[in-house]
């Protein structure tokens, strides 16, 4: 779950990091009265979950109360990426001697929590992995033992030579693990932290992604998700355990694991088609489920055909069948229905469908032929 | 032969009496896996089904029972504590079923099995089998069948499917392996295919990746390195929208945006049969395996 | 540095540990008022830091208000193994079910800390291990890990079958440990750990030791101090840098390191003398720490022989018989003065002596039998 | 020849501008010491004495000087965390003089050091010394003179006392070292033991132990089992007065109250020599040397 900036800002002050006190606003009057109150030049940043908003324009530097007004006016309102903006940061514009990168990311292949730090910072990390790699310094931190005093350090003279800039540095090293562990994060970063004249290293924004698996047991974590600035059909989806991710094809996809999902939207693209979404329902199954799948499903105009595969272990899959059966009883389908069941309860599930009017086959290669199919077809009809 | 587990596997099973795991267990030992004790705080002195006693700790099950083989189903907030105790209780091997573990858990967990010299399988995947004689997890028992096919994976339906097809068309599996899809996992294919290589009934293995990371195109590398056996593979998410999962600062410090096109290539370059559908693994196994 | 048992019981209240909310007095009167808050009978208990105050008589259980008065009147005021009573607890008395033993100590052989626990609890842990070893666990927590809430629950089912106590008394053994390392301890106890009718999990009573390596980073540790309580020459020795213990001998010792220091009084005790105490002036020397150790043993009235023994190494002579000089000079010596000197500024030191009327052995045989015999002269001369 | 430290030694001192830290700095390389770097976070690019480079992190140090050998004199509370970053800069030895170090940051450094691989000495030690050769540490250099003995002890000045007897009655060390006196420390009797029986030039070994633990009952047991040189043994502390430092409980734990008597009567059973006076040791050890 990806937190705003002023979140992942709240969270890092609260560790003790130095970072602007800004002020979230939804309208242009708001972000006028803010930086009023602010006195000096401000920020106007647009809180949505997406990198490079700069770049899209959601992030504008603004001298007086008026051009804070304006700017928040534009920001405010404008859609990036697809995610429309309800939020803007009004902040105080600092004044900047040099500017460094920190991030920390739990890396795969170390197993660890892996501290990325530069000291040219304030553009995009990516692109000093890229063009300038020496620059970065990575440092696995041994969760067993936390980031100990000396190793910040050593990051904290990586970053600067004066060493009261480094100590001040790895103080913020240490804030920033300990807010990363605390909040359960899968990533954490200051991008800039910057030096200020006055030698103050001071963090201008924040980036946190909590791990979506602390959810459960962390109702804290979940308090912070802003649901407004999320895709619906996602947050529906969430909401009835399932995944989606919406595409932009137009076959339709229900299936049981990412693995087998992933692998029939290949399919369908193999034999020509365009998967519409991922759509996982996940292990343990029931009707309920299959019923907000394919509700899901059929919201978008775009899906021209449907199809189920699923392969049932611990999913049964006479529980999909009787979702099926429920689901378009009481909202008939108005596009194709292709069905591939196997595995567990396999010949009830046949049973249920044939009662209903419905086919299956066993063959997932067969069915998503058949779904490519049908899905041009359709298209190719209502085009006409 | 097989891997990892066998006929002598004897299991302890943590959560027999919740949901799942109770479930599970009557597959397990209707397939004939020696489940030798349950694990449920409060329910000690208990027994499940009538035949499998259960214990309060893992350590008192293992020390009474004699298990080697621990297999977790408990909720995700109490799986690492789980993973922990079966680390500690002497058993070798831990397969960690339970899905939505923080990662951050893991990370402790990882480091608590590797100094312990415990083998942790999982966690969020569907376990393994050794058609004919061992089960530990949930991968459905008759989709296989004894014979010369190593199977690894990192997802659960995907594996069946690809090992249905297998069996269907007559080839048969010395163990079948799901290592699991989360960012940190006990078991990697590096591992499987070490233990495949080593196991003489093991003729050609079927490897089943996905993308993120880049645990594929060090295996990749192995294969090319190490393995003299022949390996087919396949990598799930080709159409997959890049960027979902780790974002960038993952994919500076793995050195690769892990997308299935560049897994693809590692596979071709290092000499693995590349399956364009799950179900081409058939043809691609039966060309490799030794003429009988 | 030992913690009171209300002290201890606040500190494990703060972790989260049940334990019942008492009160400290100094007089009878406010016993009785305290007795008659609580309502229900009430136990008066002794805060002073020796272990085996409830055989001493220093614990005694009430049932009336009036009661706690007369027992507070008693027990206020009392010596316990040479220290005396300031203060009381008055805690309400609990119905109890059973009693187990908690406790954790820092081990020097297994380099964790070690919990220890038995159901055989309320009575003194020494004699259950020599009697009934098995009914001990110990368990080792590795730091790096902390102790996990499955080890926590293994040590509650060893002290309860219930499981609903098990869980209790394991979420006591994390709080314990908590509590344990925050606060520096190498020792911390609950005994007993009682089960109440009602079927609770609580501490009668709470014993810690925080390390006194500790005191110097933690002002607030080293607040929990009770002056008071301690023995005045100790605490003296303390404030000047001293490490002192009061012997019943007649040679006083004064040396530089521990392990010295202990083989010189073995030393004395070997040519038939008995030492005064145990004085080490430590590592680095200066004059004013030997003015205040002479101040220290010259106290005492059965010191009839002062014994200096220096091997200097870091410290250095001359800063030790300047100390002497000084000494001397403003407080003359009742008591003959042998000194051994040898090491570092040798040469300069025993110049200042000579110069001084003093003079110095480097031989430390002849200068600890030389002091035992003008001891046993002096006992003779004065027991005349 | 000797343990632990020779000729080759390469040295870098933790706090090295300190006052303690600069005044031993130069009393080491008076002695010969290899100082090959010193660390002080903020002097880095200075040096020490216009000869020694400073750094700010010990890594650096090592990188740049090729130490083998760090020493510590750096206040208590930084103590724990300059013996870890030792322990994780390359070198295989880390001597840490500073006394006063917390017992519990003490559980997690040994814990550190233990898994790197790296021996620590001390903390709360006087450090060691292969007399003619190298010194680190505290030790004074004078009171040795290179021989046949090899010295172990719990305490520094005793340590001392007893170098200095052997000194003057003309009898030589190989090495001496100060394990130290706190609960937990880093090499303990049995390591050096199990060191001065390997090395060719140690023909005897003192050993002075304390009451307290049962550090000198297992180094007996040692010596009985493992070793073929002859050891003779000391232990201070016969009048010292019984429970002052870890109280019952800490009994109870290692079994033992830790007296000088159940000591000495372990040195008894286990053919160790007993010196009952600090002086004992010149004729103890002359007799059991090899005549030459």
């Amino acid at each position: 779950m990806n937190l705003h900036e002023y979140q992942a800002k709240d969270i890092l002050r609260r560790f003790g990091v130095t970072t602007p006190q800004g002020e979230v606003v939804t309208t242009p009057e708001a972000a006028r009265e803010a930086a009023t109150k602010f006195g000096g030049p401000v920020m106007v940043k647009a809180q949505v979950h997406v990198g490079g908003r700069g770049k899209a324009g959601g992030v504008k530097f603004c001298t007086t109360a008026d051009e804070a007004y304006e700017k928040a006016s534009n920001i405010l309102g404008m859609s990036i990426k697809g995610l429309t903006v309800t939020k803007v940061l009004i902040a105080p514009a600092a004044d900047i001697v040099s500017e460094a990168y920190v991030g920390i990311i739990v890396d795969r292949a170390r197993k660890k929590p892996v501290f990325m730090v530069s000291a040219a910072g304030g553009i995009d990390i990516e692109e000093v992995a890229a063009t300038t790699p020496e620059k970065i310094r990575y440092h696995a931190v041994d969760v067993r033992y936390g980031l100990m005093p000396f190793e910040a350090l050593e990051l904290g003279f990586f970053l600067y030579q004066d060493a009261k800039l480094a100590r001040a540095a790895a103080k913020v090293m240490q804030q920033l693990y300990a807010a990363f562990m605390a909040t359960g994060c899968s990533l954490a970063e200051i991008n800039p932290l910057v030096v200020t004249p006055a030698g103050d290293v001071v963090a201008l924004d924040g980036k946190m992604v909590v791990d979506d698996n602390e959810l459960e047991r962390r109702a804290d974590l979940e308090a912070l998700r802003d649901v407004e600035s999320e895709n619906p059909a996602e947050v529906d989806a969430r909401n009835h355990n399932l995944t989606f991710i919406k595409l932009d094809g137009n076959v339709g996809c229900i299936v049981n694991g990412a693995g087998l999902a992933m692998a029939t939207m290949d399919l369908v693209k193999y034999y020509g088609g365009e998967p519409a979404n991922f759509l996982d329902i996940g292990g343990s199954s029931n009707p309920e489920k299959v019923v907000n799948a394919l509700r899901l499903i059929t919201a978008d105009p775009n899906v021209k055909a449907i199809l189920f595969n699923i392969f049932g272990g611990i999913t049964r899959t006479d529980d999909v069948a009787n979702g099926i059966v429920t689901a378009i009883k009481s909202n008939p389908l108005k596009v194709p229905l292709i069905i591939r069941l196997t595995g567990t309860n396999e010949e009830i599930a046949m049973q249920i469908l044939k009662q209903n009017g419905l086919s299956a086959s066993s063959d997932m290669d067969e069915a998503v032929k058949e779904a490519v199919r049908l899905a041009a077809a359709a298209s190719g009809g209502t085009a006409a | 032969m097989s891997v990892f587990i066998d006929q002598d596997t004897k299991l302890v099973v943590q959560g027999i009496t919740g949901r799942d795991g109770s479930f599970h267990t009557k597959q397990m030992m209707q397939y004939g896996t020696q489940v030798v004790a349950g694990v449920t705080p409060g329910k000690g002195g208990q027994s499940f089904e009538d035949t499998v006693p259960i214990f309060n700790t893992v350590s008192e099950a293992v020390q009474a029972s004699g298990a080697n083989t621990a297999v977790i189903y408990v909720p995700p907030p109490y799986a690492a504590d789980a993973i922990m105790e079966a680390a500690a209780s002497g058993v070798s091997l831990v397969v960690c079923i339970t899905e939505g573990v923080p990662v951050l858990d893991m990370t402790r967990v990882y480091a608590f099995v590797k100094e312990r010299g415990v083998r942790l399988l999982g966690p969020n995947c569907p376990g393994l089998i050794s058609p004919g004689q061992s089960k530990v997890g949930i991968i459905p028992g008759r989709i296989c069948t004894p014979g010369p096919v190593g199977v690894v994976s990192r997802s659960g339906t995907l594996t069946y499917e690809v090992v249905y097809q297998l069996t269907s068309a007559g080839i048969g599996q010395t163990s079948c392996v799901g290592i699991g899809g989360d960012p940190i996992n006990g078991t990697n294919f590096i591992d499987c295919l070490e233990a495949f290589e080593r196991d003489p009934a093991t003729k050609a293995i079927a490897m089943m990746g996905e993308i993120g990371g880049t645990d594929e195109q060090e295996a990749a590398e192995y294969v090319r390195d190490k393995m003299k056996k022949p390996v087919v593979g396949f990598i799930a998410g080709q159409t997959a929208p890049p960027g979902r999962r780790m974002g960038h600062a993952g994919a500076i410090i793995s050195g690769s945006a892990g997308t299935a096109a560049e897994k693809i290539e590692s596979f071709e370059q290092c000499g693995i049969g590349v399956a364009k559908r799950p179900m081409d693994f058939v043809e691609l196994i039966k060309a490799r395996l030794p003429k009988t």
